[in-house]
């Protein structure tokens, strides 16, 4: 049997007296694409936040291809190949588009902390984060500023930033909140065409496309997992249909 | 950096006056105006004292018509702040770009030593009103003379006086916890120790302490006095909440706290306060009594102690002065003048200086009175001829650490 | 770098090494270099202050414990070079401890610890009579004589101090587009997604620390070259305080900014308070008005409306009104 | 006298706290709603002392003084908040244009006069910036440490309290200055009242709205842009008539402000930032550290408050009582 990508088992977190997530397993496959749903408030993105480390667990514990995850720091998670998307945009306004994935190319490079060559000299990592940004079709105009940009092309960069990483774990928040049908279609097909040997798990509210693109899905809901299985079975289940696909 | 130039310029352009001075030759400079440089203090907390500095030149050289020897005084007024490094700085401005030949001032110790090097390099006599002891003992600046007194200087004779006159055995003292107040109760509890009296709490309170409740609390009950070497506001914070807790022990005091400048402010609460002081504005030499009208009608104000440094010191530097032709400009004479002053009257009396250049002439104690609806430093007793040394020989003393918190040491501390 | 930036580079380094044939007086060219060494405190705090958004409140702390032990080693007989460097490094060292510290808590909390920490030096040099003199300081014996080159007149120190500062200026420079740079600037705006993007926040903003108190360790190095004299009242509040006005004044966001903030603030203090009694007011209203209307400093603010003024002479499109400015 | 001690101490140290509740009340709550620590708070008390000084020397009723001296800072306060920390577009164009009226024009800069009214007519004010916002207020405390040197000279002035409250008050043998023992009083009263305003009114309710989320008052319509008028008005004025109490226990001088700044920081971060209950903890608890602290280990009379202050930060961020995270 192979090691998953990804194994929570029996993770907790409390805020204040409120449960966050309840006594969460899951277990996804190398490879697989799974969708995590569950009406707002259901705890998805809080147990995001326990997988990447910004919020400690009660208990419980989280594996990474095997190695245990609790404990260690989210920047040394990402350094396992770990890498994330945000809901609310998390970019750097004021820098350019390239700056944005250059940092994040920075992140796993151990010249980040030099502080005397300049940066501009490093031409293979401007040619990786050109790379990246070409991936997601912004190839031109990478030297405008974030601030400048519209929203479709702020969402694609976050997902140029998290890809520019060649991460073995995606997790995406929500990657098409608050496009348009049009914008939704560019980010789907860019969705489809990430390899295989990227493990990818999603939070997303658009049915048409989360289901078309999962594999397996997990329904959250007040932090517990309802339904586990394929697109079929969890779209067949009442409980799926009570919960969220109803009315 | 176009900015950059263009403000360094301004600040040529502003001073383009004093660009002719200091290529003027030195000779042309003697015959123009005596050039006399003040350090003072005109903002900040201690302006207080800055202030009243200011307002005793001032009469100084309002009576004198602006002249010295002979030559109009040209007085270069520098604001310090309190502070050490722009106290330098000041007096660098004084003396490299104003081209003062004599410096007056600064009042706090830490910014008169802060600028010690620099008048020993620059070579720049300097009548100080700072108290810290080593300037004129083991450390004494060449260039320094000192009219006032040192720190301590006025606290050995009312320690003697306590210990003689009042026959009081058991005192504690407190004071402002800085190189001050330290010498200041460091002179008192030799003095006063040496006369059998014991000295059985010493306590030394944060400059910027707001409140003296928690210290007076912690005063024995039994106290036959408490000496106070407190400065300025603090002097005035202290004794009144000293008298607000009901106790009603006898103050004593070393030169600042029941100074004239806060006495109307204490009010009853300082009434039989005794202080050893260089200088009472009931002093009844003429020409102390002109020096208080003048105040009073300038100000609006009795003239305390600070007002008073200033005018002795301007007394010295005109009889230096005078003693020289009016020559301030040749340096290592009109310091040898300085230091040979000798004056049979002057605001404080006699007066004249040691080797050091510190000052030796009376010392009075003074006790709180009420005069008409007035309060005022009444002079109880004169010590004549009193040195820094007090009466101690001038070896020994010197053989001693400088004093401090821990020297003399305590050896009667009751706890 | 452009053709612009060259020329200005070569432009103010002429003005700085000319400073001493230019100002009239030994006077002014001992402002100048107190400009110079505010400057570099200013500098350093910036790195902090500018690229990273830490804001001390306690960067005079380096005053008292590369200062005094400059001083102490100096006056207890080691030669000049050994107290220079070992200060520099303890202080160094201290930075760490300090940035473990201060880092606990963020935004306002750090500010407050730095403030608290500085306050406790303070007490410390204030207190330790035996040790610093108290509030009577101490005395440095004499300035050294580095590579038989004698800094005692006040030219010498300005070319001295020039050398020191262009050095730090240039490193400081090579900083901010580096690397590290960029991801401590990266620290500053988003510091969530840099920790997922594989940075070590903790470690980028303690590293930065250390670095501004390296060189805020040379620079009291000099302040006490240059004063020849130390005491608690350079480690005070008000100092930490207006190092901090300098860098703000001046412009965060940029490297020249500190340096326009030092030589304002150090003027005001210093000439223009010869001219002006109530030179103290005139520091508050300079500081409310340039805050009310260039909140990002004078230099960002300067080039703003300088750009507004171009754009407005060709009568082309607006500039661009990004109100703050990146360098 | 080791009875002596510890009750004279106990006393000094609450009734210290008092004062101290008076000067951080107001701090907090400017502290909480606005997230910035108003550095003009020590001069607004200060100013408080000067101006009690100035009205009982002129036979003002020493409590009609109080409050008068309260009030007239609470409007400084009013006046510096709308003008200075959060103006108005209308405020800004008006000092732009004024500033630029007098030294633009005049001076024939035709073409940086457009560009700077271009400038100003775009600027937002400091919204947001609460960096700039603290500086304003530093900016503002060194013009009236400034202003108050200017009028009211560097002499230290005593104010008189109250005649019937001069005399020591003596409690089973032990002697205690029965003012202080009223400050406390007064403090206690004005806590009190704080806490009715806070808890059983609806200002105090926006207020809190406000403090535990700015904007989601603002999302529920609390206008809170007024809020922060009202509450600056309400802390100048609670320093103010501090200030006046204070004046007969610690005397007016330059340097009262920033002896009392810290104080205040010191008790809000202990207490918490915008919590009236952790001011008023926080005050008591500084007046026992502090009247403690320096009877009992005086060695550490300079770290005896800033120690604790590092330890509540590392460990306690929040502060005992805080509603904010700093």
């Amino acid at each position: 049997m192979t090691t998953p990508a990804l194994e929570i088992v029996g993770l907790n977190k409390h805020f204040g007296g409120l449960p966050a997530t309840k006594d969460v397993s899951l277990r996804v496959m190398p490879g697989e694409r799974r969708l995590i749903i569950g009406p707002n408030g259901a705890g998805k993105t809080t147990m995001f936040n326990l997988v990447t480390g910004d919020l400690r667990p009660d208990s419980g514990s989280v594996k990474l291809f095997g190695q245990e995850l609790s404990g260690m720091s989210t920047q040394a998670r990402v350094h396992l190949g770990l890498a994330r998307t945000y809901q609310i945009l998390t970019l750097f306004p004021r820098e350019t588009l390239i700056h944005n994935v250059v940092l994040a190319l920075l992140g796993l490079e151990a010249l980040r902390w030099n502080p005397w060559a300049f940066l501009t000299g490093y031409r293979h990592i401007y040619a990786d984060a050109q790379k990246a940004l070409a991936q997601v079709g912004l190839a031109d105009g990478a030297e405008r500023v974030v601030g400048e940009t519209s929203y479709g092309e702020r969402r694609r960069l976050e997902l140029a930033m998290a890809l520019a990483q060649k991460p073995k774990l995606l997790m995406l928040d929500e990657p098409l909140a608050g496009l348009s049908l049009e914008e939704r279609q560019t980010v789907r097909e860019l969705l489809d065409k990430i390899p295989r040997d990227v493990t990818i798990v999603m939070i997303e509210h658009d049915m048409d496309t989360a289901l078309s693109f999962a594999e397996r899905i997990t329904v959250l809901h007040y932090g517990e997992v309802i339904v586990e299985g394929t697109r079929t079975e969890v779209v067949a289940d009442p409980r799926t249909r009570e919960i969220y696909l109803g009315d | 950096m176009t900015l950059h130039r263009r403000k360094v310029l301004k600040g040529i352009a502003a001073s383009g006056a004093s660009l002719a001075v200091l290529k003027a030759p030195y000779v042309q400079a003697q015959a123009g105006p005596m050039k006399v440089g003040f350090l003072t203090i005109k903002t900040g907390p201690l302006a207080s004292g800055g202030l009243q500095m200011e307002q005793g030149l001032t009469v100084f050289l309002k009576e004198r018509n602006n002249m010295i020897a002979g030559r109009q005084v040209e007085l270069h007024t520098a604001d310090t702040a309190a502070n050490p490094a722009q106290a330098r700085t000041k007096t660098q401005e004084l003396v490299e770009r104003l081209n003062v030949s004599v410096i007056i001032g600064p009042l706090a110790a830490f910014e008169a030593l802060a600028i010690d090097d620099y008048i020993r390099s620059s070579q720049t006599p300097i009548l100080t009103v700072a108290g810290a002891e080593d300037m004129t003992q083991r450390k004494a600046n060449p260039w320094l003379v000192r009219a006032s007194a040192t720190s301590a200087q006025p606290s050995h004779p009312v320690a003697d006086y306590a210990a003689k006159e009042l026959k009081l055995k058991r005192v504690a003292t407190i004071a402002d916890d800085f190189a001050f107040g330290h010498e200041c109760v460091a002179g008192f509890q030799r003095v006063f120790e040496d006369n059998g009296g014991k000295v059985v709490q010493k306590l030394f309170s944060p400059l910027n302490a707001p409140d003296y409740g928690t210290y007076i609390a912690q005063f024995k009950p039994d106290l036959d006095g408490i000496f106070t070497g407190h400065a300025g506001a603090n002097g005035l914070k202290f004794i009144k909440q000293l008298r607000e807790y009901g106790s009603k022990v006898q103050i004593l005091g070393g030169f600042t706290p029941v100074d004239e400048s806060l006495l109307q402010q204490m009010g009853p609460e300082a009434l039989g306060a005794i202080t050893g002081n260089w200088y009472s504005a009931q002093l009844d030499f003429p020409i102390n009594q002109k020096f208080v009208a003048a105040i009073q009608a300038d100000y609006k104000v009795d003239p305390g102690v600070y007002a008073a440094e200033t005018y002795v010191s301007g007394e010295v530097l005109e009889a230096a002065a005078k003693a020289v032709g009016g020559k301030i400009e040749d340096k290592p004479a009109f310091m040898k003048a300085l230091k040979e002053t000798n004056l049979a009257t002057s605001l404080r009396g006699p007066m004249k200086f040691d080797e050091f250049g510190n000052v030796v002439g009376n010392l009075y104690i003074r006790k709180v009175e009420k005069k008409g609806d007035k309060y005022v430093n009444a002079v109880v007793k004169t010590y004549p001829n009193v040195s820094q040394f007090w009466t101690y020989k001038q070896d020994e003393f010197l053989k001693n650490p400088v004093y401090s918190r821990d020297f003399p040491p305590a050896k009667n501390l009751e706890n | 770098m452009t053709r612009g930036s060259v020329i200005a580079v070569l432009l103010a380094t002429v003005v700085f090494m000319a400073v001493p044939w230019i100002v009239p007086g030994n006077f002014y060219i001992n402002m100048a270099s107190q400009v110079l060494i505010y400057a570099l405190f200013a500098l350093s705090l910036n790195l902090m202050l500018g690229y990273g958004g830490m804001v001390s409140l306690g960067h005079a702390a380096y005053l008292g414990v590369a200062g005094y032990t400059c001083i102490l080693l100096v006056t207890a007989g080691y030669n000049q070079l050994t107290a220079a460097v070992v200060a520099v490094l303890f202080s160094t060292a201290f930075a760490g401890v300090f940035g473990v510290l201060s880092l606990r808590a963020p935004g306002l909390g750090f500010i407050m610890i730095t403030l608290a920490i500085g306050q406790i030096v303070w007490g410390i040099a204030y207190r330790a009579n035996a040790l610093t003199g108290g509030d009577n300081g101490m005395s440095f014996p004499a300035r050294p004589m580095p590579f038989g080159f004698d800094i005692q007149d006040a030219k010498n120190f300005y070319y001295f101090t020039l050398i020191v500062f262009a050095i730090a200026f240039f490193f400081l420079w090579r900083f901010s587009h580096s690397p590290f740079g960029a991801s401590l600037k990266g620290t500053k705006e988003q510091p969530r997604r840099m920790r997922m993007l594989g940075h070590n926040v903790w470690l980028i903003q303690l590293l930065t620390f250390v670095m501004a108190g390296f060189w805020a360790s040379i620079a009291s190095v000099l302040y006490v070259y240059y004063n020849l004299f130390l005491s608690p009242h350079a480690l005070a509040l008000q100092q930490s305080a207006e190092i901090l006005l300098m860098a703000i004044l001046g412009g965060a966001t940029s490297l020249t900014g500190p340096i326009v903030g030092a030589l304002i603030i150090t003027l005001i203090k210093n000439v223009i308070s010869t001219y002006v009694e109530r030179w103290n007011s005139l520091l508050g209203v300079i500081f409310v008005v340039v805050i009310i209307f260039m909140p990002y400093g004078l230099v960002p603010g300067c080039k703003q409306l300088w750009k507004r003024l171009q754009s407005r002479g060709k009568n082309s499109a607006p500039a661009r009104t990004s109100s703050e400015p990146t360098e | 006298m080791q009875g002596q001690f510890w009750i004279i101490q106990t006393l000094n140290s609450v009734a210290f706290g008092g004062l101290l509740f008076m000067l951080s009340s107001g701090f907090s709550l400017i502290f909480g709603l606005m997230r910035i620590p108003n550095l003009a708070h020590g001069g607004f008390f200060m100013l408080g002392a000067y101006l009690g000084y100035s009205l009982l020397i002129r036979g003002v009723n020493f409590w009609v003084a109080a409050l008068l001296g309260g009030l007239a800072v609470g409007l400084l306060g009013v006046v510096i908040e709308r003008f200075i920390i959060h103006p108005s577009n209308r405020i800004l164009l008006a000092i732009g244009s004024f500033l630029d009226a007098v030294i633009f024009r005049p001076l024939g800069l035709r073409a940086f006069s457009g560009a700077w009214r271009g400038m100003i007519a775009r600027f937002r004010g400091l919204a947001g910036n609460e960096q700039g916002q603290v500086l304003m207020t530093l900016g503002v405390s060194f013009i009236v440490a400034d202003v108050c040197l200017l009028i009211w000279t560097g002499d230290p002035m005593t104010l008189p309290a109250p005649p019937a409250l001069r005399r020591p008050l003596f409690i089973g043998g032990y002697s205690f200055p029965t003012y202080r023992l009223v400050v406390l009083g007064v403090a206690l009263v004005a806590a009190a009242c704080l806490y009715l305003l806070m808890e059983r009114t609806r200002l105090g309710a926006m207020i809190r709205a406000g403090v535990d989320d700015r904007e989601m008052a603002r999302g529920c319509g609390i206008p809170v842009s007024r809020l922060f008028t009202i509450v600056f008005l309400l802390g100048a004025t609670l320093a103010g008539i501090g200030g006046v109490l204070g004046g007969p226990i610690l005397n007016a001088y330059p340097g009262l402000d920033t002896d009392m700044l810290p104080l205040a920081l010191i008790v809000v971060i202990l207490g918490g930032a915008g919590s009236l209950l952790g001011a008023f903890v926080g005050s008591f608890v500084v007046g026992f550290l502090y009247n403690f602290g320096i009877a009992l280990v005086p060695d550490l009379a300079y770290f005896v408050l800033f120690l604790p202050m590092v330890l509540v930060l590392m460990f306690l961020p929040q502060g005992l009582f805080g509603r904010v995270q700093l």
